[in-house]
């Protein structure tokens, strides 16, 4: 059950972030400058912090959508969706360490 | 102290109990099916969109108005984000009306919330589709080379 | 109050009561009035099979069948029902077959059939595998299709509603022979509503008791908390007799200390009984059959070995069911559930080490008489027009002194669709009899008396000691002194139970109330098996007597009716009269049984 | 298909203390039960109660001592006591089973052991539910065998394999433990839950049936099997491990199957 509380919470906040991220894109059709300024907010350390979340929301979503899928549509899937959440955690843990490193190393690093 | 509570259980079925009118046609599958198949596509658009521009080059420090136009400039990735804008979206959208159908119990509720949820998502994709095919490089403040 | 009118009302949703209201339902107004949602009934508890000579697997006949039945009940069989239900058996199993039941299949996908307790080819030449099944969960399947099929047909149900009272009125009549008798007919019954405390009185044209065992009389037992012989009890305060209740059946391999039922199919799959010596002691009492012989004779013979000292475990008081020899997958495919609960349960793994087992009370042979057309009987021969039973509630009787396994599953099937297509019919012709005056006066008084009451008695209490000495007294083996005990306790009890209180007071939900009601029942019923049980000094079939360890067909080739009548007096009891009833004799004339 | 099998020894060696024994160890426990008398107050509380049980005790008999010597008022509704009647499916430590196949020693006895009623269904007194919302689903996916073709004078053939397709559904004791375990059904009671669909697939896998359509077109609803969320809590609260999940998901299959 958890992992649907959490496929689920992950998915709304995906989706609220890609409300006002597509907001925000859209300002490359009103002024350059503007959307620097908006973009250069992304890159304080706070978004930064910010972004690493979403993008583990968005990771998580991600693969247990993927573990969803195969529950739904492989044979085995129902047998094996236990063995695939702890899968899905592990690959979470690996990708998602992988990217913060990057990604907070450039964050902090630029400023 | 006694509270006075109605007979619990009538003969057959309470009225409360009874379920809505029957959906016509197979909308609800087509739905369920839409979330897999345009999950599976997300899971590339995404990840290549992430990759991209937070992994490759400088990351997150390299995107500017600069970098937006860089990309658009080719017709593979405008497609790309478009897809993505209109997958998503769509898919989230489902996603968070299953998720209110869930928890709104009242009917007026339901309505509401939807119609909002509707709204919104129409002006996303219109807005952002917009914003991808009339992409000027040149738009006011732009300070790249070729304007 | 509310007053309910239908054509056809029956008590009770296991499989007699279904098998009826599918019949009913589908020719009279019919509603079913059950204590249990339906799908709780006992009938889901059955285990091993249902047997009918289809000839599947094997040779076989449904006088094979007739003929098994009736030296299983130990020649007290009515031999008249016996050949009803062994012919009717056939189509029973087909019209549940066709109804959906799943049974299993042999290779060529015809219901596939075992070996079950009992049940020979050719009068007792060898087994035979005659019992149809659903793995080990022919019951279920039994109730769960009966269910489906009441809903296919919309069957009224009332659920918990439990019938405290059968509306009877007596009229003037006259024998052919010119004597006056009083006749009795149905008018309805009155049931309690569990949810809301309310009465409700029902008034048909025809009645079906279809309520099930009593089992709960003793303490270790196979059967449901919910098994307190409410039809019973009611017939025997509304002045019916009862038929044949000192034959109760224990069954031999019930969990230790539990009772929880391991069914005979196990043997029939190949199990065997072992002692503290490891020894395989059926073949010293039933040489030929062994393990498969009648349930009343390894009943006995278990208790006997733990009796004699070759008993196991700390308290040397059970003994093993060995199914270490037999192939794991074989066992999991046919007896999946009974592992499970040696497992659950006892924490015995039966693949590897036998089960601790010992009899469990199972099965009261005896109940309401009927005739083959299962009308109730006021006396021997005089039939209650409207009023119907079927089931294990009932005595028609198949299962004379003991039933053989299998047979019961039958008997709900053949005599309920029976008693549902009977019931209904008469319905059609039949006019409503007019309901007595206060038709609820007797039930509500007694539930005030009960919710009023002030004493010190606590019904938990005096139903655990009215279990326990049923059990130390009047099990498998009794005799003169230990029935008399048993009346002694029992008539102390029924002292002290005018003397109970109980703590819920509430309208909604009260099962407090109605266990002190079950617990009134219970000791009714209890008093009649012991009576009936110290006035049979004979041992036959399920009842055996130490003090007279001899069949008596002499004397006691009969039938025993307990009637209650307040002037009588039957062994030191007051309130209880005795009387018999001949057997029907077709053609099997009584021989010695022997296996 | 009973193999034939050599008879057994007439006597073997017992391994030493074989069919268990010694004593019966006892302990005490802290049974805390989720009461509600809406004829005496007008919320639910919790209730401790404390009691002293044997080693094969189960959660059923906890509540049978506290009904039987401590309050009688404690109401919950049980039958056969061994987990096939289905009438006792309750909360126990946050998780549904069947008080009757629960051993109080299998749980951490060092902590009170919490008992509630089920989730999802109109609450009536203490741990009695209104069950007649979920017969109510289960009456709507028609579960009856419908077979057309004029019926056969014997038996319908059905070869194992068939037989075999539709076993593991046909075990359901309808105990609604499964669909009072399921997030979705809990939000507004509509969908038809676990239960029902299991139920509709013990038909609708069945070759004797020839109804399975009808019982798709049923289930492809807004309430029907796409509300499924396969979160799992139906399959692991299933007393008699029906396979739930997978019963659900083979009738979405089912229903894609047959559309597209
Ligand atoms: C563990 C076990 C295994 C068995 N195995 C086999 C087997 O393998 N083969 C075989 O042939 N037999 C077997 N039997 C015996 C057989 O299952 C029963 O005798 C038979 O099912 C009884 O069916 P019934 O319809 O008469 O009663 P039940 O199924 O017990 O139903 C009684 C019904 O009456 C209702 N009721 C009771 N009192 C009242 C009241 N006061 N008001 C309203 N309703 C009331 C109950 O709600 C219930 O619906 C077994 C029995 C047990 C206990
Ligand atoms: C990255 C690739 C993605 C995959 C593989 C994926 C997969 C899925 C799947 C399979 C479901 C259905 C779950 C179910 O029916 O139980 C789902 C639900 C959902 N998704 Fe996605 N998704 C992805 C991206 C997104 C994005 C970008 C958003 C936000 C815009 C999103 C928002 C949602 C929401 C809100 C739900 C509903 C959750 C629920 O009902 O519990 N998803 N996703
Ligand atoms: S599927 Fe399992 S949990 Fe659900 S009602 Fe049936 S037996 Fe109970
Ligand atoms: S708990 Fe509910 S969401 Fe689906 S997997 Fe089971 S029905
Ligand atoms: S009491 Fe029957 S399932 Fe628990």
């Amino acid at each position: 059950m958890w992992s649907w509380v959490g496929h689920r919470v992950t998915g709304v906040v995906i989706f609220l972030y890609l409300l006002v991220h597509v907001l925000d894109t859209a300002m490359v059709r009103v002024d350059a400058g503007a959307y620097d300024a908006i973009i250069s907010t992304y890159q304080t350390p706070w978004m930064a912090l910010g972004e690493t979340g979403l993008v583990a929301a968005i990771l998580f979503h991600a693969f247990n959508g993927l573990r969803l899928i195969l529950v739904d549509f492989w044979k085995q899937g129902t047998k094996y969706q236990r063995q695939m959440l702890w899968g899905v955690l592990i690959l979470w843990v690996i990708v998602f360490a992988g990217f913060a490193i990057r990604h907070l190393s450039i964050a902090f690093g630029s400023h | 102290m006694s509270v006075s509570i109605p007979a619990p259980r009538s003969q057959r079925i309470d009225p409360k109990y009874k379920r809505g009118p029957k959906s016509r046609g197979s909308f609800e599958m087509l739905a369920w099916l839409f979330m897999r198949l345009s999950g599976v596509v997300l899971i590339i658009l995404i990840f290549g969109h992430l990759f991209s521009n937070l992994m490759v080059g400088e990351g997150i420090s390299g995107i500017g108005f600069g970098f937006v136009a860089g990309k658009w400039a080719s017709p593979l990735w405008q497609f790309w984000d478009l897809a993505m804008l209109w997958l998503a979206m769509l898919h989230g959208t489902n996603g968070v009306r299953t998720i209110i159908n869930d928890y709104a119990e009242k009917h007026a509720t339901r309505a509401w919330l939807k119609g909002i949820l509707y709204v919104a998502t129409i002006f996303i994709i219109v807005l952002g589709s917009l914003v991808i095919f009339t992409f000027d490089p040149c738009v006011t403040g732009s300070t790249l080379p070729q304007c | 109050m509310q007053v309910h009118k239908y054509d056809v009302v029956i008590v009770g949703a296991g499989g007699a009561g279904m098998r009826a209201a599918i019949e009913s339902g589908q020719r009279a107004r019919t509603a079913v009035l059950t204590k249990l949602y339906p799908t709780r009934s006992h009938t889901g508890a059955a285990q091993g099979g249902m047997c009918a000579a289809l000839a599947n697997v094997e040779e076989d006949n449904w006088e094979w069948h007739t003929f098994d039945t009736i030296k299983g009940g130990d020649y007290l069989v009515d031999q008249d029902a016996a050949e009803v239900m062994a012919k009717e058996a056939i189509d029973a199993v087909l019209d549940l077959e066709k109804m959906g039941l799943p049974f299993n299949r042999t290779p060529e996908g015809k219901i596939d059939q075992r070996r079950f307790g009992g049940h020979t080819r050719d009068h007792g030449k060898a087994a035979v595998r005659r019992a149809c099944y659903a793995a080990d969960r022919t019951g279920h399947m039994i109730l769960q299709t009966l269910y489906q099929n009441c809903v296919k047909h919309n069957v009224e149900f009332y659920n918990e509603y439990y019938v405290l009272d059968l509306l009877l009125v007596e009229e003037d009549a006259y024998r052919e022979d010119g004597t006056a008798y009083k006749q009795k007919r149905v008018a309805g019954v009155v049931s309690y509503d569990l949810a809301t405390g309310e009465l409700h009185v029902f008034q048909a044209k025809s009645v079906i008791f279809a309520s099930g065992g009593a089992g709960k009389v003793f303490k270790t037992t196979s059967n449901a908390h919910t098994l307190t012989g409410d039809g019973m009890g009611i017939a025997f305060r509304a002045g019916l007799p009862l038929e044949d209740m000192e034959f109760f059946q224990f069954h031999p391999t019930g969990l230790a200390g539990l009772g929880i039922l391991l069914t005979e199919g196990a043997r029939g799959e190949g199990a065997i009984l072992r002692n503290s010596d490891g020894e395989r002691f059926m073949e010293r009492y039933a040489p030929t059959i062994k393990d498969l012989a009648p349930r009343d004779i390894v009943a006995r013979a278990m208790a006997n070995e733990v009796r004699e000292g070759r008993g196991c475990g700390p308290n040397k008081d059970y003994v093993l069911l060995d199914l270490t020899h037999l192939e794991p997958e074989h066992i999991e495919s046919k007896l999946p559930d009974i592992t499970e609960f040696a497992r659950t349960y006892l924490g015995v793994e039966p693949f590897t080490d036998p089960v601790p087992v010992y009899p469990t009370a199972h099965y009261a042979m005896g109940g309401v008489p009927t005739n083959i057309n299962t009308e109730v009987l006021q006396d021997n021969d005089t039939v209650i027009p409207g009023l119907y039973a079927a089931g294990e509630v009932a005595c028609v009787s198949v299962h004379g002194s003991n039933r053989l396994g299998t047979n019961s599953l039958l008997d709900i099937n053949v005599f309920g669709k029976r008693a549902g297509v009977a019931a209904a019919e008469y319905s059609k012709t039949a006019d409503f009899v007019e309901l007595p005056q206060n038709p609820e006066a007797f039930v509500s008084a007694q539930l005030e008396g009960v919710l009023n009451g002030t004493g010190t008695e606590r019904v938990a209490e005096l139903r655990s000691i009215l279990q326990e000495t049923m059990d130390a007294n009047v099990q498998v083996f009794r005799d003169e002194r230990s029935l008399k005990e048993a009346r002694d306790v029992i008539e102390d009890l029924r002292r002290r139970y005018k003397n109970i209180s109980i703590q819920d007071k509430g309208k909604r939900f009260n099962l407090d109330l109605l266990e002190a009601v079950e617990l009134g029942f219970l000791l009714d019923l209890a008093e009649v098996i012991t009576v009936a049980a110290l006035h049979r000094k004979e041992s036959r079939g399920g009842h055996y007597r130490e003090d007279y360890p001899d069949r008596d067909d002499e004397n006691f080739m009969k039938h025993s009716m307990s009637y209650r009548d307040a002037e009588a007096v039957t062994e030191d009891i007051k309130g209880i009269r005795m009387e018999t009833k001949p057997v029907v004799f077709t053609r099997y004339q009584p021989m010695e049984r022997k296996y | 298909m009973s193999t034939e099998l050599p008879e057994p020894p007439s006597k073997i060696e017992l391994k030493p203390g074989v069919g268990g024994g010694g004593e019966v160890p006892s302990f005490d426990i802290t049974l805390r039960v989720r009461r509600y008398l809406p004829e005496a107050t007008a919320d639910a509380y919790w209730e401790d109660f404390k009691l002293t049980m044997y080693g094969t005790d189960r959660v059923l008999d906890a509540l049978h001592k506290v009904k039987w010597d401590h309050d009688g008022t404690l109401s919950f509704r049980r039958s056969c006591a061994h987990g096939v009647c289905g009438s006792d499916a309750m909360r126990i430590n946050g998780r549904n089973r069947l008080a009757c196949k629960t051993l109080l020693k299998d749980l951490d006895t060092s902590k009170p052991i919490t008992v509630e009623a089920i989730k999802g269904l109109p609450l009536e007194k203490d741990l009695i539910v209104d069950m007649e919302p979920f017969f109510q689903s289960y009456r709507e996916i028609m579960p009856f065998l419908i077979s057309k073709g004029h019926e056969p004078t014997k038996e319908r053939y059905q070869s194992a394999e068939d037989r075999e397709r539709f076993d593991d559904t046909t075990k359901c004791i309808l105990c609604a433990a499964c669909t009072s375990s399921c997030p979705v059904f809990w939000t507004d009671g509509q969908y038809f839950g676990p239960a029902a669909i299991v139920n509709a697939h013990r038909f609708i896998f069945d070759s004797r049936d020839d109804a399975g359509d009808m019982r798709l077109e049923i289930l492809n609803d807004k309430e029907g099997v796409w509300r499924c969320r396969t979160t799992f809590n139906c399959s692991e609260a299933c007393p008699r491990g029906i396979q739930v999940t997978k019963a659900i998901a083979e009738v979405k299959q089912a229903i894609l199957a047959r559309t597209v």
